[in-house]
């Protein structure tokens, strides 16, 4: 965990989305595919927190060289304001942070699942993966072909790549849960790894529990701080030997968990609990320690 | 706490009634758990102390996500007091405290004031702790739910009862949403209290003019930030107009050596800083670096110099049309 | 009011218990004099309606300058309610009101349970008056200045009396700077208030560091604009929750049609535009407008379609621990 | 009172002060000297009130070419704000506001005197007074050279022109007080206009009210509005007969207020009154109309 004023390499629209390059040595050296950074908004304005991107690609060509690369997609004032930065602009950069994705054991493929900017990070996890020699699958949705982010580059990186679209204005029309089974059994994929909206994490790790495939996926929920100190990223996850749960933080503990750990009725579950089942259980112990252990 | 202290230019020391720390700059309840994660980012060493994140006597699961939301100037959160349970805290925190080298206060929540007793004896002898920081915006239970910082007579049981099983200063941190703060920090240093933190988080509320929801799983949430900072600097003033002498903590939209000054211009001996943490990470270390800087070009030598400076003596802040 | 009504699309037309708005979207107290002033900038046709500068028995002069500080996403003010007495306002307000074509509510202000209920008398049959707004958000003479809308008793008594001598709807304005903003409310709808506007200034301070003193000439002052909406959401939505079917006039912030139709969907059947008239004098129609886009874009036929649909049913917003 | 969105025509330095230029055919059209005009501030920014300026020039070319000048210092974040613009910005714009300088009957000499930026408004009043044939003459005071505002025109404007510097950079050492009675003589002023510091306004009122020379002050108190709805900009005024006084709004019955009638130690007076003065006297009746008939 680093914070450094960075120059703004450059700025880029790629399809729907703004792609940022900054100058960041000492945090591209460490930075690992699922970690983020966060990003500082000036003083004076009405909104006053960071904003968490993910790393998109981390260059380390060591010395004062090293880049990061982020991706983002404009939705209100902190996004609109670091789509309108430039080249040389300083910005307040923190990372890299919180847990990456683990690396498979062995040459086993993986197939690789992105929605909307969620298939950035995934880019910088499949250049680890073939570096190490490990066969990369993957299947990047969108709502259109305008979001489907770098086809041609995800093709560049993986053995296979299927693309779907809501409106089918590129590769097949549907979602990527749709596709899944299928390229799961044609790829012969052993890990998963997705990234993207949190209802399709969930449609994905459900695929994975029933066909018993590992899967890892990396999570959104709010975030004030990204340090692990304000707890407003919970994400309530189960026990192992699935007695009883714990809230944990999505910026230190995560945002890569073990699909199969997270209880996502609870998290993301239509009806919002009443008060009373968030009342503490006394007489549980708190199992946080045990479940950090993936 | 000398050797801390020793380690700061002696000029930014200051002194609660006996609590010495060494700068008048600390790390708000719940805005830096510990310092742990923290002490990656900031120089633990040159900030005036630590209070930590709210330890109860049991684990809390915390309240359901959406647990922050962004409003002008400030936040909304509503986390539920999520915590391990003291009995994690002394497992896993008291070593770090012990060699942490900077004061530790311990902010303790729950919901009865056999919770909050007993949490007290537990945490009372960790090496490194210096002080106590009763979060009494809490429901209590057996008030049916009032909370105990909105009435004198449960803030004052309570506190009472902290102050009398430890040597440790206990502060009292209130909430400015009552219609006499200053009523109940009288109730609170008659008890026994050794001093006050002003204030809590106010209640806030937002709406998802989407989806027509609230913007916080609780529906309510407290308001932190810049946005409050008008209403902490009335609450120092108005208690410390009434209680010449209290040690008091500012709390409350501090994120520059300029908000600090203005609260201990209102009578706050030291200041915590909250949420500027979030996006600030050094925010207590610079402010307390700005703070020495205007001391200098003030020509004052230590900040007690500016403790209760800037009221109007003869005016009583309750009195005339303040709405316009 | 159907003529003024009549004006603007049917649909953004209000109906408060019995008092029907052209829209939802008036003018609060103290931002808009009684509409003299704007109405070369702003087409008061088209604002749901007007309510006055608070109006006391006697002249007052008013609070020494500064009168105002700006503060993070908000400002503070201590005017001191200066205005010329009713004797002048029915002399020079009540002809331009006659004649404005928009609905005004008179809010009156004053010391005694008597004066409120003088000036009462003094401006209930004014033509184009279509209702009463009771600042009672100033101290009480005859209880050692205690501010009337602090305490359900004197609450009460005021707006009871006011109501009993009008046929116009009363609306009490609070204060959110209680411990239970609902007891008063239910305190005051008992006494015979028709509604409630929610909420007035929250008490706040601001010091200059340079020279050491008050940034207010009063000292304290009151904070309004964007920071305090989230209060204003949680106050209507609590009172609201509470008092269901009780007419709610939302004030506190609102500058879009956004926070308008937040304060709505927490429980207001109109809300008012206090601070964002002074940088955008037109705020009122915008915000009209904003929410007749809004309506048809999702579809619905009257704002009181939006009107509690923000909330949570079987929550309680008191319970469970909302700071942190 | 006009509402507009005006292209800024251009923006330089002018010594230690800025100077804009507004494409504003109506408002120029409209303006007299000692008026002025109310700027807003971009929303999302942590501060929220127009900023008020005095109209240091107003051409009126006529059609679409209008313009208005205000000059600033920059002392916050709005006026930065300001300073900051460049050509073609738009900006919100509210004005003429207030009463302006009255002028005199008759060919009468008059003294302008201007502290500060407070000397912009009075080149506007010189042009006027001169295009009606009366003579003009000045003392601009300023703590230093950098912020005696446009001297060289000045001169342009006046019969006689003193300039006095606290550092004595230029002009003779000190403030325009210390040579207000010599030169009120040398030029047998009839009337006597001033502007700038509001303490500076005090000595000269006082001044003049001993010579028994009417004086015209533009004063500058704090306004949320500007519009006249807010009475955050209170002056206390004395009524003619000297019995009673009443606080009016610098934004409307002013800024220009007859000196004489300004109740200068209520007003900036050192020691500030204790609430109890503030208290209504119920006994008194309002005499804010009689005060406002100048
Ligand atoms: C670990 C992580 C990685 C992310 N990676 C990317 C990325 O690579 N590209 C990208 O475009 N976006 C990413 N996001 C989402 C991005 O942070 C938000 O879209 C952005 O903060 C919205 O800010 P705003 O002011 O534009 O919008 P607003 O909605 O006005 O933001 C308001 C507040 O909510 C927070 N917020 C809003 N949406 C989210 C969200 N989905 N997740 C977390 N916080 C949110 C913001 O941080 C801010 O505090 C990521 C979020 C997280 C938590
Ligand atoms: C009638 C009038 C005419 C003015 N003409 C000029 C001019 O021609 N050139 C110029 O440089 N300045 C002028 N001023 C002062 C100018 O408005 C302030 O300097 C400016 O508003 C400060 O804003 P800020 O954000 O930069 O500073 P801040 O001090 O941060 O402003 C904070 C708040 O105080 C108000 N404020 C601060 N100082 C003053 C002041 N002296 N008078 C009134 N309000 C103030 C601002 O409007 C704002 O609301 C005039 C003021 C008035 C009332
Ligand atoms: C996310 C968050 C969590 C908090 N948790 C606690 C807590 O556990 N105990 C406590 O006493 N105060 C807690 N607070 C309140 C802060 O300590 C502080 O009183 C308040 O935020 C005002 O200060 P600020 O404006 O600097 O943030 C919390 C505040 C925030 C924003
Ligand atoms: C300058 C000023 C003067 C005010 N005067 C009055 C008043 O006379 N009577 C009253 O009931 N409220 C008064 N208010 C309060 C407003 O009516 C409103 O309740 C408050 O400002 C919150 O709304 P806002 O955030 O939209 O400004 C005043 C507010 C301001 C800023
Ligand atoms: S975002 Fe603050 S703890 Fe995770
Ligand atoms: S500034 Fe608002 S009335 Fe003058």
């Amino acid at each position: 965990m680093i914070r450094r004023s960075c120059e703004v390499l450059s700025l880029r629209q790629t399809g729907a989305y703004w792609s940022v390059t900054l100058v960041a040595p000492e945090i591209a050296e460490e930075a690992r595919p699922g970690q983020f950074v966060e990003i500082a908004v000036p003083r004076g304005r009405e909104f006053l927190l960071r904003r968490p991107f993910s790393i998109h690609q981390a260059s380390r060509r060591g010395g004062w060289a090293g880049t990061i690369e982020i991706v983002l997609d404009v939705v209100g004032p902190g996004t609109r304001w670091v789509s309108e930065l430039t080249s040389h602009d300083m910005v307040d950069v923190i990372g890299p942070l919180g847990r990456p994705f683990q690396l498979p054991r062995g040459a086993v493929p993986s197939l690789l699942i992105g929605g909307g900017y969620g298939a950035a990070p995934l880019h910088f996890l499949a250049e680890e993966l073939r570096r190490r020699g490990k066969p990369v699958n993957m299947i990047v949705g969108a709502r259109d072909h305008e979001r489907v982010f770098k086809p041609v580059e995800g093709k560049r990186l993986s053995d296979l790549i299927v693309v779907t679209t809501e409106d089918a204005s590129m590769g097949e029309r549907g979602r990527v849960t749709d596709v899944l089974a299928d390229v799961l059994e044609r790829t012969r994929s052993r890990v998963v790894y997705a990234c993207g909206p949190n209802a399709m994490l969930r449609a994905v790790a459900e695929h994975c529990r029933t066909v018993k495939v590992p899967c890892q996926v990396a999570v959104e929920e709010l975030m004030a701080c990204g340090l692990g100190v304000c707890w407003t990223c919970a994400v309530p996850l189960v026990a192992r030997d699935g007695k009883g749960w714990w809230n944990v933080r999505a910026c230190v503990e995560g945002p890569v968990f073990n699909g199969s750990r997270i209880w996502w009725e609870r998290w993301l579950g239509g009806a919002r609990p009443s008060p009373a089942e968030d009342e503490p259980e006394a007489a549980e112990p708190p199992i946080a320690k045990e479940i950090l252990r993936r | 706490m000398t050797d801390v202290a020793s380690r700061v230019p002696a000029s930014l020391a200051v002194d609660l009634g006996g609590l010495r720390l060494p700068t008048p700059v600390l790390a708000a309840s719940g805005c830096f758990n510990a310092g742990r994660e923290m002490s990656q980012l900031v120089d633990l060493k040159r900030i005036g102390g630590i209070v930590t994140k709210s330890v109860t006597l049991h684990p809390r699961k915390g309240l359901t996500v959406p647990r922050m939301a962004e409003t002008p100037a400030g936040m909304l959160n509503a986390i539920g007091l999520q915590n391990a349970g003291v009995d994690q805290f002394l497992s896993h925190e008291a070593a770090w405290i012990e060699q942490a080298g900077v004061p530790v206060l311990v902010s303790i929540a729950g919901t009865s004031v056999e919770e909050y007793s007993r949490v007290t004896v537990m945490v009372r002898d960790i090496p490194g702790v210096v002080g106590i920081e009763a979060n009494i915006s809490c429901p209590n239970v057996d008030r049916r739910g009032e909370v105990f910082a909105c009435f004198p007579d449960q803030a004052a049981e309570v506190v009472g009862a902290m102050s009398r099983l430890t040597r440790l200063p206990v502060f009292a941190k209130l909430t400015a949403d009552v219609t006499n703060i200053v009523e109940v920090a009288e109730a609170c240093i008659r008890a026994g209290a050794h001093g006050l933190s002003l204030i809590n988080t106010v209640l806030g509320m937002a709406i998802d003019t989407e989806t027509f929801r609230p913007r916080l799983g609780a529906v309510t949430g407290g308001l932190s930030g810049p946005a409050i900072r008008p209403i902490a600097v009335r609450c120092v003033y108005q208690v410390a107009s009434a209680l010449p002498g209290v040690p008091i903590m500012g709390v409350g939209g501090v994120a520059s050596a300029e908000d600090a000054i203005q609260l201990m211009l209102a009578g706050a001996s030291a200041v915590q800083v909250g949420t500027a943490n979030f996006y600030q990470p050094d925010a207590t270390v610079v402010i307390a670096d700005g703070i020495a800087e205007f001391l200098g070009r003030k020509g004052l030598s230590r900040p007690a110099d500016l403790v209760g400076k800037g009221g109007v003596r003869g005016v009583d802040a309750q009195s005339a049309d303040r709405r316009g």
